[in-house]
């Protein structure tokens, strides 16, 4: 095993336990905490990925983003002397037992499936060509997610709003 | 080196645990958290797709739009689950339960 | 001739149609309309008569058919048929129709629906003239249906009595089974020829188109109107209880003309009749006869006893025609028309004296129809008693009546039959036993009624001779019970030879391959069987009126003494052999049940179950879902009656909607994987 | 011809609709007579429909046509032949004379009325029309005045019974849809109902369902359609509970003008399209009738509602249509003639049909006759009514009479013929059904002698004649029913030339030369 | 085409969105008290783009900004689906009571944003742009469920729909992954070969992959067994918004699933009047019949448990769905031309139920359906476009309903024998169908008594229900227009660029 894949083998680990932990975890904070810890893991595959620029994108969205929308959630919806902030869930048997099927399912596929394989070079550069797609190919794309976007903006200020 | 079936598995379990964590969580945002793990896993696989696939870049882009609109979801959902809070203080799903007839 | 035809057949119709509309409004309730139509009838059917006579001719026939529709393969003809025996018929039917219109008026006299009586039967005169007329199977049978309307009309003439119209369902009903046995012969005829007339049934027949087993079951089919009609065994039931009818419609109708004609239509077919349906209408004539006269023996009711003895004399017709003596069948029919009639129509002059009798008296609880009620009238009422008594005389077979020669040559063809075929001696025994009590019910009758004291004594002081237009009838009728009228030009009261028995002959069978006899044969047969029964009819009739002066007249043997010890024969004849009882326990209840079963299993099962409820496993699946997902069963059991399990089963499916996003969620993944595993089954 | 009067049949009624709903609505004797001018207009056209009317003319006449929707070849097109000249009559006659049935309706007579003319022409629609696409929307449309009919007039059970009937017949007219599209696709997309006859009988053998032949399935399916609305056993059951709960008129329009679209529409489509699945199944539909008669006639004679019974009655007189249509399959010589029997049959069929829309006709109106001055039809709760109302007594007895099928009415000589048709072909059933009659018999008879005979129930001591109005709706029906049974020939001429017509049709057959 | 040449092809769409932003800035300056003109705004701009739409070229059929979207005639007669329903539902809203006590700037904007996201999904062509397309409507949907804030139901179907929404589209999102993982590529038009050339191994991935977009899609149109949102979000939104739910956004899934299939999974046919054919190895027809069976099935059998007339009118929705979905699998052009038809139709009667309902709301005060008792006879005029709209639900002649479900019907009979028992599965729901439809009508005509005092609606309700009823009932008996209209937009733009 080379370091490489040590490393790679540390950051799934990472990302699955997080992820685990996510769904797992009795307390919100730790919850959310979990979560951080799989979003950092998920980019770290992206750099193994020789996906960089993604990965630094998953960081700064995702990470700064919407972990921080997220925990910015937990603490408008729970007062914060509230220390244990547990949450508790709901049919755990049979939802896991059909997410269980599935992911046997998946795996399934996974191994038997004739992906489109072909081999590359790690490119020096992922930003300048990830531009140009953003640009020219997927421009309209590109603008409807600033419409999408305005969108959201505003039916989140609006639903967020205190009712008049 | 890791082949593609490693990321693909690594994106099932995301997958499966976000679905999980969906389903059973009965905190809001502990649910929304389910529904990020799902669209990771989406984009682990894209990313994984397009760098076994000859470095395509339009993977990368898809995952960029998935990021971005999850970002946006994530907002609206947030505020709708505010919202709840804020009429019936509680983000318990299933305590959402007015409609039920 | 034919014009004659059509004349007497739509002139009463054309007297109904009036009585029906305006009688109300006419003079006298209109019933000189109906007498006029009648009348002109009567001198139409005479002036045939004559026409008839004149010629002479035992083949005379004017067969004429005119078009009813038109389906282009195939053409429904209907007509007239005019020959002899339709003359002699027409006559009869008009003679005795005549008498009874004039004997109603007096009959009838007050009653709050006298013109409707005589629209009824006007509407009867015009069916039986149908009847008589028609030259096709078809047209037979819708007027045969039609004299049973006018018979219902008539039986239920006064429907306030629960009796009244019961009987008068009842023969109709009765009439209708036996309809449906013709119905179907009808059609197994019509399949084969194309045709109701008979000319084109008879050259079918001829030809061959049919194997003797079928024309067996269709003759018998066909013959199965006449047992309905003629009020055969097993369908006799209905007469004696049609006596609710006014009497002189018992006199008209279930006397002289219509029941008689089964007899006519047996007539008519008998060329058609294979030996085997001959014999059968054999034993089922000689059984009607020699079983409804034993019931007459007992009965006490003066109507009853003569139904039952119309009943037995028509099983002598019947059997008549069974035995191949068919003409005579006929010659019977025509001399009982008249005596039986005038039988009818005294009892209905006595019935109407003790009515009034008792009406004075403002009795209204006795029978004025019972015959222990009565006894001694001879002297109060002289004119009934006389002709009752001639008619009484003809029906019992005495030399010198119309009734002796008839009924002699009939139980000389039975006796030819039996000596060729000695197996059927029961035939013989049916009909000389039949003769015997006939003699002896009749003049139990005429005693009970006119002869020792009186019951009651008030009530025979009030007794008074009818007026007038009821005993001219009588008087008419009596005279036509001597032997003269019918064996003219010949004066010898001991031989039927006469006018009729040469313009009536009878016609060789059509059956191919020679199965019956020919008319020649059958006439050998019974000139050789003629004496030997003529003695023997005489001896018997003595025999039976001796025995009725004995028990009934000078009262030596007691006729309480006679039932004890015959006890069960006499229970049997008493309650008419429990007919009516067995079909009412074993046919019509069980029916009438069965007819409420399937109403059952048609609205309360099939509609409620089947229908409204798409079963019961959707229900059981909904309540599988609903216990099993739900918490709320009992909240969504608000089911309104109607749609019962569609909305159900929905309320299992709304069990699953519970509103917990959740669970929705988890139901989508199970729908996936169901499809995952579905498309992998398939 | 410039003066189209098919159409004028169809939308006189629409137009009369329209006109009612301008009328204001306290003018309720306004209302009515606008109706009955509009319906009595329609009398006269068909009047003269019938004077005009060739018989001797194989095939359609006074067609109309006029393109509709061209891309899905529909057209707007109206023919009438001796199949339907009949029922366009008594269409037009039931609806004139119900107009008069209803007088006494108080609720809402504007809705009821516009409503009752849209039913006309709903009928007239199904009858006339010669596009099968036009002919299925008219089918359909009459179902939507009849719901509200039933449902808004009629008795207490009146919404149940409202969207029973309503479900029932959508059921089957559904199906017939999945059949009338298989025929459109398979025959070259056309809805000419007279293309179809041509093309149909071949085109539809090569279709296959799941390994059935199609032209069973089409057939089939077609028939479900139809069978519910005559209704054929064991379709039936929407019958008794819409008819008691209608209102007398629409219970009159149901049994006299609904009952025949089923025969109609089994006569006009699958007799002459699918002639190898009509002969496939001819012997099961003998045995159908065979049910429906016995079955009707003892479920008639059980019951204790008056209208009830004349509803059942109904099933059971529409058995014998259905035994005449069946002999339809009667080829090679019976009767002395080349497929006698299946035109006796036939031609019995369309006349019971007839015959059978005027008796049942004055059935339901002598029962509304009785009921509006009681109000209730328990047949035991009557008793001796005749000494009261001696008029009123004898009609019935005349309705009674040819209900039983007493000859010289004319109940009888189409029933008659039915028998004889269908006997050649199938004796034992032909036989068996004829207990039929008696039954017949014994609960028009049974039920007769507990209404009117007897001593007279107190209780009606006071009961009213029968009035001139009842008498005028009764009377051109009585007429009819005499005339009719008297002397069949009118009736007959009309239709045979289009009888044999179909006979013919349906015997081409190969299904039938290999017996 | 390459983007800057698309721009002349994209007007329409264009002055969609000029018209959101138009609207979010004019709801930043006016008062409270004229807010709600910003519909009138809205209704313009739409007619002006939908003028714009009726100018370009009917039969223009190419590929736009590099392969992202086309233009060809199948999306452009969507376009004015959506764009009609928008209308419509625009003036619903402005004539509702639910939305007189909110801000409705924002409303009027998001409605127009979801026009640019449906036109979207009608015309997209990479997996991209479907995923960026569905998920546009999908936010505007969940803030227009919540738009009453102030209403813990209207909050509770925002919560319901955003999770469930989220859901659908992540698995929706990862079956495409899938889908890319096999083929290399996002291009709807090269994706149909590409899938075609996978060697055998792959069914199970692609069969996984149809699956779990089906989710998706199946979500958008509310199929089962994704519909379970629907009742919930329709009972607990603003009734226009329901309104258009139940239409609009239906329609561009359906408009996506059939481009979608017909391209991936199909043999990718222009629909030039050849059925095209099903690639092997993945049963997707077999499954969208069986689908669609269930659905039809499911939805009326739940709609005749309900008592309230906007949750009947929800499950009734997807009772259609599945009468428009059994058209899919057939793979031809009668089938797509029925499923447009009926689109169509749908559109105006929906519309229309909902609205009668949104007045009698206004008007009565109720929702259920026992509560419109004896209606006819208050009001003839809404109880007689009620039953209207019912018969035509119930698919009945002479409405117009009964000529959509006769198209559909008629391409499941033409398709072939393998389709029979879903006509008549199809033919048997819509028996069950006039249950709960005729119960309406029952309540308003067979109970109540005529009254003195009629209601009359006058102004803008009577618009819009005459907008709707007329061409229920109308394209009921003259419906060729639209059937030619519908013919001539039977193309995909299909070949490759």
């Amino acid at each position: 095993m080379t370091g490489t894949s040590f490393i790679f083998w540390i950051v799934a680990l990472l990302t699955v336990g997080s992820a685990a932990g996510v769904v797992f975890s009795k307390n919100l904070i730790y919850s959310a905490i979990s979560l951080l810890f799989c979003l950092l893991g998920v980019a770290g595959l992206y750099v193994f990925l020789w996906a960089d620029f993604i990965a630094v994108t998953q960081i700064l969205i995702y990470v700064g983003g919407i972990l921080v929308l997220i925990i910015f959630g937990i603490m408008l919806t729970h007062r914060i002397t509230n220390v244990r902030l547990s949450h508790s869930s709901i049919q755990q048997g049979v939802g896991g037992a059909i997410v269980l099927a599935i992911f046997a399912g998946l795996s399934a596929m996974i191994l038997d499936a004739p992906w489109y394989l072909s081999s590359a070079e790690e490119p020096t550069e992922t930003v300048r060509e990830i531009g140009r797609m953003l640009m020219v190919d997927y421009l309209l794309p590109f603008e409807v997610a600033s419409i999408l976007l305005l969108a959201a903006l505003m039916g989140a200020a609006l639903l967020s709003r205190k009712v008049d | 080196m890791v082949g593609l079936n490693t990321y693909l598995i690594i994106g099932a379990i995301l997958f499966s645990l976000g679905m999980f964590g969906v389903i059973t969580r009965r905190n809001g945002v502990a649910v929304l958290m389910g529904v990020e793990l799902i669209l990771n896993a989406a984009n682990v696989n894209f990313v994984a797709f397009a760098r076994f696939g000859g470095m395509d870049f339009t993977g990368h882009v898809f995952s960029l739009f998935v990021i971005i609109l999850a970002a946006a979801e994530a907002a609206v959902a947030l505020a709708i689950i505010l919202n709840i809070f804020n009429s019936l203080g509680t983000v318990n799903i299933d305590e959402a339960n007015q409609l039920k007839q | 001739m034919i014009n004659y035809g059509i004349a007497i057949l739509l002139l009463p119709l054309a007297a109904f149609v009036t009585q029906i509309f305006v009688g109300k409004r006419l003079p006298r309730n209109g019933d000189w309309v109906s007498i006029g139509a009648v009348t002109i009838t009567f001198c139409l059917s005479l002036a045939m008569f004559g026409v008839m006579l004149v010629k002479y001719d035992p083949d005379f026939v004017i067969d004429e058919a005119w078009q009813w529709f038109d389906l282009g393969s195939l053409t429904v003809h209907l007509g007239i048929l005019i020959d002899n025996v339709t003359v002699v018929m027409l006559l009869v039917v008009s003679l005795v129709s005549t008498l009874v219109h004039v004997y109603s008026t007096s009959y009838m006299e007050g009653d709050p629906r006298y013109s409707r009586y005589f629209a009824f039967l006007s509407l009867f005169t015009f069916s039986m003239n149908g009847i008589v007329l028609a030259n096709n199977l078809l047209g037979i049978y819708m007027f045969w249906e039609l004299v049973g309307l006018s018979s219902y009309l008539l039986i239920g003439f006064w429907f306030e009595k629960n009796s009244a119209s019961d009987a008068a369902k009842k023969a109709f009903l009765v009439n209708r089974v036996g309809d449906i046995g013709m119905f179907i012969g009808i059609m197994l005829f019509f399949t084969s020829t194309g045709s109701f007339l008979f000319s084109d049934v008879f050259a079918g027949v001829e030809s061959g188109l049919f194997s003797t087993e079928i024309l067996t079951i269709a003759g018998l089919c066909l013959f199965a109107g006449a047992i309905g009609k003629s009020a055969q065994f097993p369908l006799h039931v209905w007469l004696p209880d049609a006596m609710e009818g006014p009497t002189p419609v018992s006199a008209l109708i279930h006397a002289a003309t219509m029941v008689a004609a089964g007899v006519y239509f047996s007539f008519r077919l008998f060329p058609i009749f294979t030996p085997t349906a001959l014999i059968v209408i054999a034993y089922i004539g000689g059984f009607t006869a020699i079983f409804a006269s034993i019931i007459a023996v007992t009965q006490n009711d003066i109507k009853k006893v003569l139904a039952y003895s119309t009943v037995s004399q028509l099983g002598y017709m019947i059997l008549a025609v069974g035995a191949g003596a068919y003409t005579y069948g006929l010659f019977h029919l025509v001399t009982h028309a008249a005596f039986k009639a005038g039988l009818f129509l005294c009892s209905g002059s006595v019935i109407h004296a003790m009515h009034h009798a008792y009406h004075e008296l403002h009795d209204h609880e006795s029978d004025p129809q019972d015959m222990r009620n009565m006894g001694g009238m001879k002297d109060k009422m002289r004119t009934t008693y006389l002709t009752m008594l001639i008619c009484t005389v003809a029906l019992a077979g005495v030399p010198f009546t119309s009734g002796f020669l008839s009924k002699d040559a009939v139980l000389a063809g039975t006796l030819s039959l039996t000596m060729h075929h000695p197996e059927h001696f029961l035939l013989v025994v049916f009909g000389f036993g039949a003769a015997l009590l006939t003699a002896f019910y009749m003049f139990r009758l005429v005693f009970m009624t006119f002869y020792g004291e009186p019951t009651r004594r008030e009530v025979y002081d009030h007794i008074h001779e009818s007026p007038s237009p009821m005993t001219a009838p009588l008087v008419t009728l009596a005279t036509l019970s001597f032997f003269l009228f019918f064996t003219l030009p010949n004066l010898n009261p001991f031989s039927d030879h006469g006018w009729f028995t040469t313009l009536i002959q009878a016609k060789d069978s059509v059956v191919p391959g020679h199965l019956n006899p020919t008319a020649h044969e059958i006439a050998e047969g019974m000139h050789h069987a003629h004496t030997p029964a003529m003695i023997l009819s005489i001896l018997i009739a003595f025999g039976g009126i001796g025995l009725a002066i004995l028990m009934y007249l000078q009262k030596k043997i007691s006729a309480d003494d006679m039932a004890a010890r015959l006890a069960l024969p006499y229970k049997l004849s008493l309650n008419k052999f429990f007919v009516d009882e067995t079909y009412q326990r074993y046919l019509i209840n069980p029916s009438l049940a069965f007819s409420k079963v399937v109403a059952f299993l048609d609205w309360e099962l099939y509609d409620k179950y089947v229908i409204n409820g798409l079963g019961k496993v959707t229900e059981w699946f909904s309540r599988v879902v609903g216990i099993r997902w739900d918490y709320n069963v009992l909240d969504q059991q608000i089911v309104d009656g109607v749609g019962r399990s569609t909305r159900f089963f929905g309320a299992g499916l709304k069990f699953v909607q519970t509103g917990k996003v959740q669970n929705y969620l988890v139901w989508v993944l199970v729908g996936v994987i169901m499809i995952y595993v579905f498309q992998a089954v398939s | 011809m410039s003066f189209n009067i098919l159409s004028w049949l169809v939308w006189l009624p629409v137009a009369g609709a329209i006109t009612i709903l301008f009328v204001p609505r306290d003018k309720a004797d306004i209302i009515k007579w606008v109706a009955a001018g509009f319906t009595g207009l329609q009398v006269i056209l068909t009047v003269v429909l019938w004077m005009n009317f060739n018989k001797d003319h194989v095939g359609f006449q006074f067609m109309e046509k006029a393109s509709w929707i061209p891309s899905f070849n529909i057209s707007y097109m109206l023919g009438v032949d001796g199949l339907s000249i009949p029922m366009v009559v008594l269409t037009a006659l039931l609806s004139f004379l119900c107009i008069f049935v209803s007088w006494k309706i108080d609720k809402a007579p504007k809705g009821y009325f516009s409503l009752f003319l849209l039913l006309d022409a709903g009928m007239m629609g199904v009858f006339l029309a010669l596009d099968f696409f036009l002919f299925y929307i008219f089918w359909e449309v009459m179902l939507l005045p009849m719901y509200f009919l039933i449902g808004m007039w009629g008795g207490p059970q009146r919404e149940y019974a409202a969207i029973k009937f309503f479900l029932y017949t959508l059921f089957g007219s559904v199906l017939m849809l999945i059949a009338i599209l298989a025929l459109y696709f398979s025959c070259g997309r056309t809805f000419n109902m007279i293309e179809l006859v041509e093309i149909a009988p071949t085109a539809l053998g090569t279709l296959s369902w799941w390994g059935f032949s199609g032209l069973k399935v089409v057939w089939l399916l077609l028939f479900i359609g139809f069978a519910i609305k005559v209704p054929i056993f064991p379709f039936h059951t929407w019958l008794p509970l819409a008819h008691v709960e209608a209102p007398t008129a629409v219970s009159v329009i149901l049994a006299g003008v609904l009952l025949k679209m089923g025969a109609y529409g089994m006569l006009r489509i699958n007799f002459p399209m699918i002639p190898d699945g009509t002969v496939w199944f001819a012997g099961a539909l003998a045995v159908l009738a065979l049910i429906n008669v016995i079955w009707g006639a003892l479920c008639a004679l059980a019951q204790t509602d008056l209208k009830k019974m004349v509803a059942y009655s109904s099933i059971n007189h529409m058995g014998y249509v259905m035994l005449g249509m069946a002999a339809v399959v009667a080829s090679g010589t019976q009767h002395g003639s080349n497929s006698a029997a299946a035109q006796l049959g036939m031609n019995g069929a369309v006349l019971q049909m007839f015959n059978h829309g005027t008796i049942t006709a004055m059935l339901f109106i002598l029962v509304g006759v009785v009921y509006d001055r009681t109000h209730h039809r328990n047949i035991d709760g009557f008793g001796g009514l005749a000494s009261k109302t001696p008029i009123y007594a004898g009609v019935v007895a005349l309705a009674w009479f040819a209900g039983l099928g007493l000859p010289g009415l004319s109940g009888f000589i189409s029933e008659a013929m039915c028998f004889l048709g269908a006997f050649p072909v199938y004796r034992t059933i032909v036989m068996i059904s004829t207990l039929g009659i008696l039954l017949n018999a014994a609960y028009f008879l049974w039920s007769y002698q507990r209404i009117f005979l007897g001593k007279l129930n107190e209780k009606y001591a006071n009961l009213e004649e029968i009035n001139g109005r009842e008498l005028f709706t009764l009377v051109p029906l009585a007429i009819l029913v005499i005339l009719l049974g008297v002397y069949p020939s009118p009736m007959i001429d009309v239709m045979k030339t289009t009888m044999a017509h179909i006979v013919e049709l349906v015997q081409v057959s190969p299904l039938l030369n290999v017996n | 085409m390459g983007n800057i040449q698309s721009i002349s092809y994209f007007i329409p769409e264009l002055i969609v969105t000029a018209v959101v932003l138009v609207a979010v800035v004019v709801d930043l300056i006016v008062s409270e008290r004229n807010v709600h003109r910003i519909g009138y705004l809205v209704i313009g701009g739409l007619a002006i783009a939908s003028f714009a739409l009726w100018l370009s070229p009917p039969e223009e059929s190419s590929t736009l900004f590099l392969g992202t979207i086309v233009i060809d005639p199948f999306s452009r007669i969507f376009k004015f689906v959506f764009l009609l329903a928008t209308i419509v539902v625009v003036m619903m809203s402005m004539n509702t009571d639910e939305l007189k006590s909110v801000r409705t700037g924002e409303y009027y904007a998001l409605m127009a944003a979801m026009v640019l996201g449906m036109s979207l999904m009608a015309s997209s062509v990479d997996l991209i742009m479907i995923y960026l397309s569905i998920e546009l409507v999908s936010i505007v949907s969940f803030i227009l469920a919540g738009y009453l804030r102030a209403q813990v139901r209207s909050n509770e179907a925002a919560l319901k729909y955003v999770i469930y929404g989220a859901f659908s589209s992540g698995l929706m999102l990862y079956g495409l992954s899938l889908l890319y993982g096999l083929t290399g590529t996002t291009k709807l038009l090269e994706l149909g070969s590409a899938v075609a050339a996978l060697g055998p191994g792959s069914e199970l991935a692609l069969t996984v992959a149809t699956i779990l977009i089906m989710a998706g899609f199946g979500y958008k149109v509310a199929v089962v067994p994704f519909h379970f949102w629907t009742p919930d979000v329709y009972e607990g939104a603003p009734t226009p918004v329901t309104a258009y739910l139940s239409v609009a956004p239906k329609a561009a899934g359906f408009a996506l699933l059939i481009r979608f299939f017909n391209s991936v999974f199909g043999t990718g046919q222009p629909l030039n009047g050849a059925a095209w054919e099903a690639i092997e190895g993945v049963p997707w027809q077999a499954i969208l019949m069986m689908l669609a069976a269930i659905t039809m099935t499911v939805g009326n059998l739940i709609a005749i448990q309900q008592d309230n007339i906007k949750r009947l009118l929800a499950y009734s929705s997807i009772a259609h769905a599945g009468y428009i979905l059994m058209a899919v699998p057939v793979l031809s052009q009668d089938g797509i031309y029925a499923v447009i038809f009926y689109i169509i139709v749908y559109l105006f009667m929906q519309l229309g139920a909902f609205f009668l309902a949104i007045v009698v709301s206004n008007r009565y005060d109720t929702e259920t359906i026992d509560d419109y008792s004896g209606i006819g006879w208050k009001s003839p005029y809404l109880g007689f476009f009620m039953a209207i709209f019912m018969f035509s639900l119930t698919g009945i002649p002479p409405t117009a309903g009964f000529i959509g479900k006769m198209y559909l019907f008629a391409a499941l009979i033409n398709g072939g024998s393998q389709f029979y028992w879903l006509a008549i599965v199809g033919v048997l729901n819509s028996v069950i169908s006039l249950y709960y439809y005729m119960r309406i009508v029952k309540v308003m005509y067979f109970e109540g008594e005529r009254e003195k005092n009629l209601y009359r609606p006058a102004g803008a309700s009577a618009a819009i229900i005459l907008a709707t009823g007329i061409p229920s009932i109308f394209f009921g008996i003259r419906w060729s227009f639209l059937a030619d209209w519908v013919n001539s937009s039977l193309k995909f733009f299909v070949s490759g660029f």
